[in-house]
């Protein structure tokens, strides 16, 4: 199993959804971050007084799948998440070692399916 | 107007102006978090906006003079009757009649905002105003309450039924459609983001709206007493309702739907307060709910515009209620200023000229409506923010705000 | 009553009138994130109910003629009294008195839910405050405002001490313990989730009780500037001695501990805001907090009831420290209405019908939290939400309805 | 004093006192969300050490008797004066008049609080405050409304700009440099976290300033209408500058931007308000924002003091351009109080003496700064917090409490 | 060492803590998400119009453990999550390669013990 | 590529902003969470009645770095984070398999530099 875990805009995260559907997927977790890459943050002003603020809202995407899932996932994502600003995000993948559904007690792969 | 009056009065523009802030929250919590900023704004602009121009021309075309029956003069612009400051002049030739309007001419407009909400520019959304306060709020404000047309035919609006809430409705009706759905209407279409400031907003509008209505005798006297009754009865009633229908329909009672009622219960009572008897309040109230609730859920549905946060179906449906249950409910002993009793007392004159006065004041929403916007497309090059500003919200698109900065984890 | 005081009482009943969302704030910052929806719609549902009972019966079985002492006749149902909008008619015969009445009708049910918070039914509820208004408040208003038989021994209330705090504050320690405890309790009793949210409940209840007991003098006299002045005062006296306790005891003051300090302060002052001097109003604040703080904190915890939110503690025991300090600071020279001096004047009589007077609310709320929750329990089936719902949420579990859905993660 | 303005002076008080909640908010939401709880409590401590104070010491020192044209005597401590309750005496020695007086008495120490935000040590506060109530703030009041030497050399104050706006506003510039930066001043300024707060907290204070300057007319009649009228332009006029100023600077209009509009369109109308014609109030209104727009990103980056949330730059400086337009725009007609018209009428004596009572106050004010802040320190031992309580935030370094407990993941 | 990442329902948080002190870990991390897995989001009425929200709360533990632990942390976790109705949640298990102590800068298992 | 994960406090949270300028690092995602460990929480009162806060807040900071990167990333770390009390926090290393950049599509090093 692999976990892929995308960073990626806000405004992305109702097409998220239709990820899960298109490749029956199992679940997701998403988290609110605050992220910094190429895009530097941006500025706002205060009473006239430039704020510099480093860091801009992301959405962090979780999504554990089996290994033969992964291109395919990866896939949807980048096509959703894509805008072609700086910004758009990143995804990583790593390994996943074991997996358990708390409801069931199944454990490994069963438990993503 | 007395001493009392001028104390009564005074206490009533400062209830009517906190209204202004409460439907700030209002419909602020009902936007997404992103929009928040652009939804206050749009309330609070008028605050600065609706009062300059109240004090320069809005109050003189409204209540000096008498043009065609239909708009005032700018005779007293600047405000620069005589006796300015006398408290004890009559109406209108007064400071403290003044004062207690521009309050209504500052939250008539903002009413409207609710409409296009999360998706239309703020330069715009300032221009649109302006304009529409001088083509539709003060020839309606002049038809009712300054002798105009309105009045001339004997149809009664105690504080703003068809002023201030058909006007508000019917034109954020048109707006709405004129300027386009949200990217993602039909999908998700409401996202309230912080339900307690929608319940503060409305808390707010309630607290103000004694002041709406019971300021509108224009006096501390008996019939400021049953309209400060009746306000409180309908809304009371309407809150009601309005729970046993979601009680009923959806199988549980919300906060937003309480809110709801509250001020669709305000609205309906407004044009009749200071004419209808207690037991019609109740009445009046309790059926604006289900009228309004069918609007909402039914007909918007069935014709897919997108008034963001129902100002139609709450003020635009729920003032046309107002004004006809005032043609069935008004009782001439209450109030003299009706020349006729209500249809349930057996007259039915009311209730028709009711009916044309409504019917009056949606045509010069909607005309007027054409003709803010066509200037504000001009002014502003279009009047819509684009998808990408949709996408990460009007504050930042518009306002260059957040605002709950701290929310995603800066302290 | 002349036209000022028409302006002061309609403005007090709007005062009034905002210390409900006030208390809806002032419990819901209390409580945990996923119930402030719940407790914010137990507040407010009163707004609905409490105005639409009291114009049917409540002020009739309040006001309107005497059975036994104990309560009024229906004469008044639907408020059609004679002269209903004669603002010049004398106490209680008049509608301003009835709106300026209906507000603490709302208010003080309203009172109770803070004590049954995070795990009472919404439904049991709405069932409870109906019947307990019925068959506790409104005897009570008679007793004390409405010529019976607390009047007629002679004790005094100036602005509700036993009508809206000693019994608010009993029953809801009764109906706490009726209810049972909730899942959690002990481990984590308190969670206030929004601090900000409590001040400005605390606040508008502050600003809304200058109507509560400056409104009671039922005029726009010196009696009303007193009353305002002993309000302020001991607030402000109460909020400084519970911030001293807190640095003494915890080592640093709290905004909740502020606000707790000025609530409790604003009970106390009630029943004696038009009878005691200033002088005694700075006293009368200052040892609330202490005797509060001692049952909050020793006497709560030694019998284990799970009153969420202290309304017993705060307001029961606030009023009736309140009805003693009248007994004690009562000055006739202030307010003629007392027959007797307080004991510091050197007269014990007025101080044992204050006894008396709270011993009789006493029993009255327990006897009527009895028969409200009886009532309740049959209608709707238990009046407990399951340990699931309290898991979850009565936000969700009642109302279907998250406060700020997009505190997680969506926008 | 008649009952119409017993009406009024009350309705004003409690106005007046709700702006010092919606100063907590406004301050609130302007700092970081780990400060909210220390900021609220440094505005909130002066509703009850404010009030005691007041009735103890404060009313006495500032309108009994006269010493030297700059101060009272103690002969009314604990307001013993003769017929305390009488509604109908004549000023100063009415209790209506003490009652709103005593607001005044509570907001302006609170008004400097904000200077010394996210930094400063509560009990330091405490200290503080109190005795700069005595040096600097009864004094005042005193010279201004009690009959000393500003009211003698002819200078004229309406509601409070030298008594409140330029004395807590200079005394807040004096104390943010003697107590020292915030650790990351210059890093990051600002950190509003929550703008609908800050939003809340603005539209509070204007609602509450209509009795703030409307009261201060101190009866129900044609000055108190037009002070209402000035007010309300004023604030209306200085918001949408200051839009238009960030319009052109900035390119964006943003919340903090109106708010912090219409809270200086506020204070620059206050000494004048009574005084000056509404057209003068459009002016008043629109030039306060250049200034104060100009020192705040100017002068202040300039010698980089840290006024955490631009007090000087707000009330010191907007209430000096107050006092000067006052002294340009005064209208004798309007108000018989001013000896002289001002410099628009053809007098220059009246701007004056204005500027003299500027100096005045200033001098007043720095002087006892330095000796409030000389006690505080001894007392308490410095008052600056440490770096690790500054990174920590104050909320829980001096209180012990999180403002939003659930933020980060505890329901 | 293992990371253990646990999705739970929000109201199981409490007893979190008594998994620590009974298996005697050293620490937790808890974020608050936004979960969709077979548990499919739930209805709302806003105005009587339905609304579905695609997503539930969850939270989501994070407890890096030493490698004989972990079957035991994870039954723990299984027991308290566990109330049998869709939602429970999921627990994955992945790697760790190197841990530091900030406070005394020590690495590896050290770090965590 | 390697992920590390570093729970801090809050309050250190501008100076990671640093790091990335001196280390010319790519990016950098930052969560609030609650934590607990040796730092076992704190006490409030409310009404003068203990409350136990088992949780204390932190952050939490992810960086995906290259494997040569991570010894000098974790020292920067350890030096702006460390004050010497106990809560100063945890640094967590773990594999990354494979990064995309959503803009522009490269994948594995390429993406994260
Ligand atoms: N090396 C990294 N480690 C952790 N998170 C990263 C890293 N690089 C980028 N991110 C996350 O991805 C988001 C978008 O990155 P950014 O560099 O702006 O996008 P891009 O260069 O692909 O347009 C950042 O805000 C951050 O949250
Ligand atoms: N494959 C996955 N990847 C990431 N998170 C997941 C995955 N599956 C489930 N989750 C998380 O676990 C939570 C509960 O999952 P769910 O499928 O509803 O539970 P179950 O089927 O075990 O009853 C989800 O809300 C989500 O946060
Ligand atoms: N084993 C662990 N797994 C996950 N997070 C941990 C672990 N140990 C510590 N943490 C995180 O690190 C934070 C600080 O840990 P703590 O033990 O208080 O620091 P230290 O002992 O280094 O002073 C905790 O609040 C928690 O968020």
């Amino acid at each position: 199993m692999k976990k892929i875990e995308a960073y990626i805009r806000p405004e992305k995260l109702d097409d998220m959804k239709e990820i899960l559907d298109s490749l029956k997927l199992n679940g997701l977790s998403v988290t609110q971050i605050m992220g910094c890459g190429n895009q530097k943050g941006w500025k706002e002003f205060v009473r006239g007084t430039q704020i510099d603020y480093n860091f801009v809202p992301k959405i962090k995407a979780e999504l554990v799948v089996m290994d033969e899932q992964v291109d395919s996932v990866v896939n949807a994502i980048v096509r959703i998440a894509y805008t072609g600003d700086v910004g758009d995000g990143k995804i990583f993948v790593s390994n996943i070692e074991n997996a358990v559904r708390i409801r069931t007690g199944e454990s490994g792969t069963k438990a993503i399916q | 107007m007395n001493y009392a009056d001028v104390s009564w009065m005074l206490t009533s523009s400062a209830l009517v102006f906190i209204m202004t802030p409460g439907l700030a929250f209002f419909y602020g919590g009902l936007v997404k978090r992103k929009n928040i900023i652009n939804t206050i704004m749009s309330s609070a602009i008028m605050m600065g906006l609706g009062s300059i121009m109240w004090v320069l021309v809005g109050f003189s075309l409204s209540f000096s003079g008498d043009i065609g029956g239909v708009i005032g003069d700018l005779k007293w612009f600047r405000l620069n009757f005589d006796s300015l400051t006398d408290a004890t002049l009559a109406y209108p030739n007064t400071l403290a009649f003044a004062i207690f309007q521009m309050m209504f001419a500052i939250i008539t407009p903002a009413l409207i905002t609710g409409a296009v909400a999360e998706r239309m520019k703020f330069s715009s959304l300032v221009v649109f105003v302006t304009v529409w306060s001088i083509v539709v709020y003060y020839p309606l404000a002049h038809m009712v309450w300054g002798g105009g047309i309105l009045y001339a035919i004997g149809s009664v609006d105690f504080a703003g039924g068809n002023v201030v809430h058909i006007s508000s409705g019917v034109s954020a009706l048109v707006l709405a459609i004129l300027l386009g759905k949200r990217k993602n209407f039909g999908k998700a279409t409401y996202h309230p983001h912080n339900i307690p400031f929608v319940f503060l907003g409305a808390a707010l509008l309630w607290f103000g709206w004694f002041g709406f209505n019971g300021g509108s005798a224009l006096a501390a006297n008996g019939l400021a007493v049953h309209a400060f009754m009746t306000t409180n009865i309908s809304a009371a009633s309407a809150m009601l309702s309005w729970l046993i229908i979601e009680r009923i329909a959806n199988g549980k009672p919300t906060l937003v739907g309480a809110s709801t009622g509250m001020v669709i219960g305000l609205v309906a009572i407004t044009p009749g307060a200071g004419f209808v008897p207690i037991w019609a309040s109740i009445i009046t109230g309790a059926l604006v709910s289900p009228i309004c609730f069918f609007f909402i859920t039914a007909v918007k549905k069935k014709y897919g515009y997108d008034d963001s946060l129902d100002v139609f179906g709450c003020h635009g449906i729920g003032g046309i209620w107002g004004g006809i249950a005032t043609g069935l409910f008004a009782d001439k002993t209450i109030n003299s200023a009706a020349a006729w009793n209500g249809l349930f007392l057996g007259e039915g004159a009311l209730l028709v000229r009711q009916l044309a006065a409504i019917a009056i004041t949606i045509a010069i929403a909607v005309v007027g409506t054409f003709i803010a916007f066509g200037i504000a497309t001009l002014i502003t090059k279009g009047i819509k923010v684009s998808y990408k500003a949709e996408d990460s919200g009007l504050d930042i698109s518009e306002h260059g705000e957040q605002a709950y900065p701290a929310f995603n984890g800066m302290d």
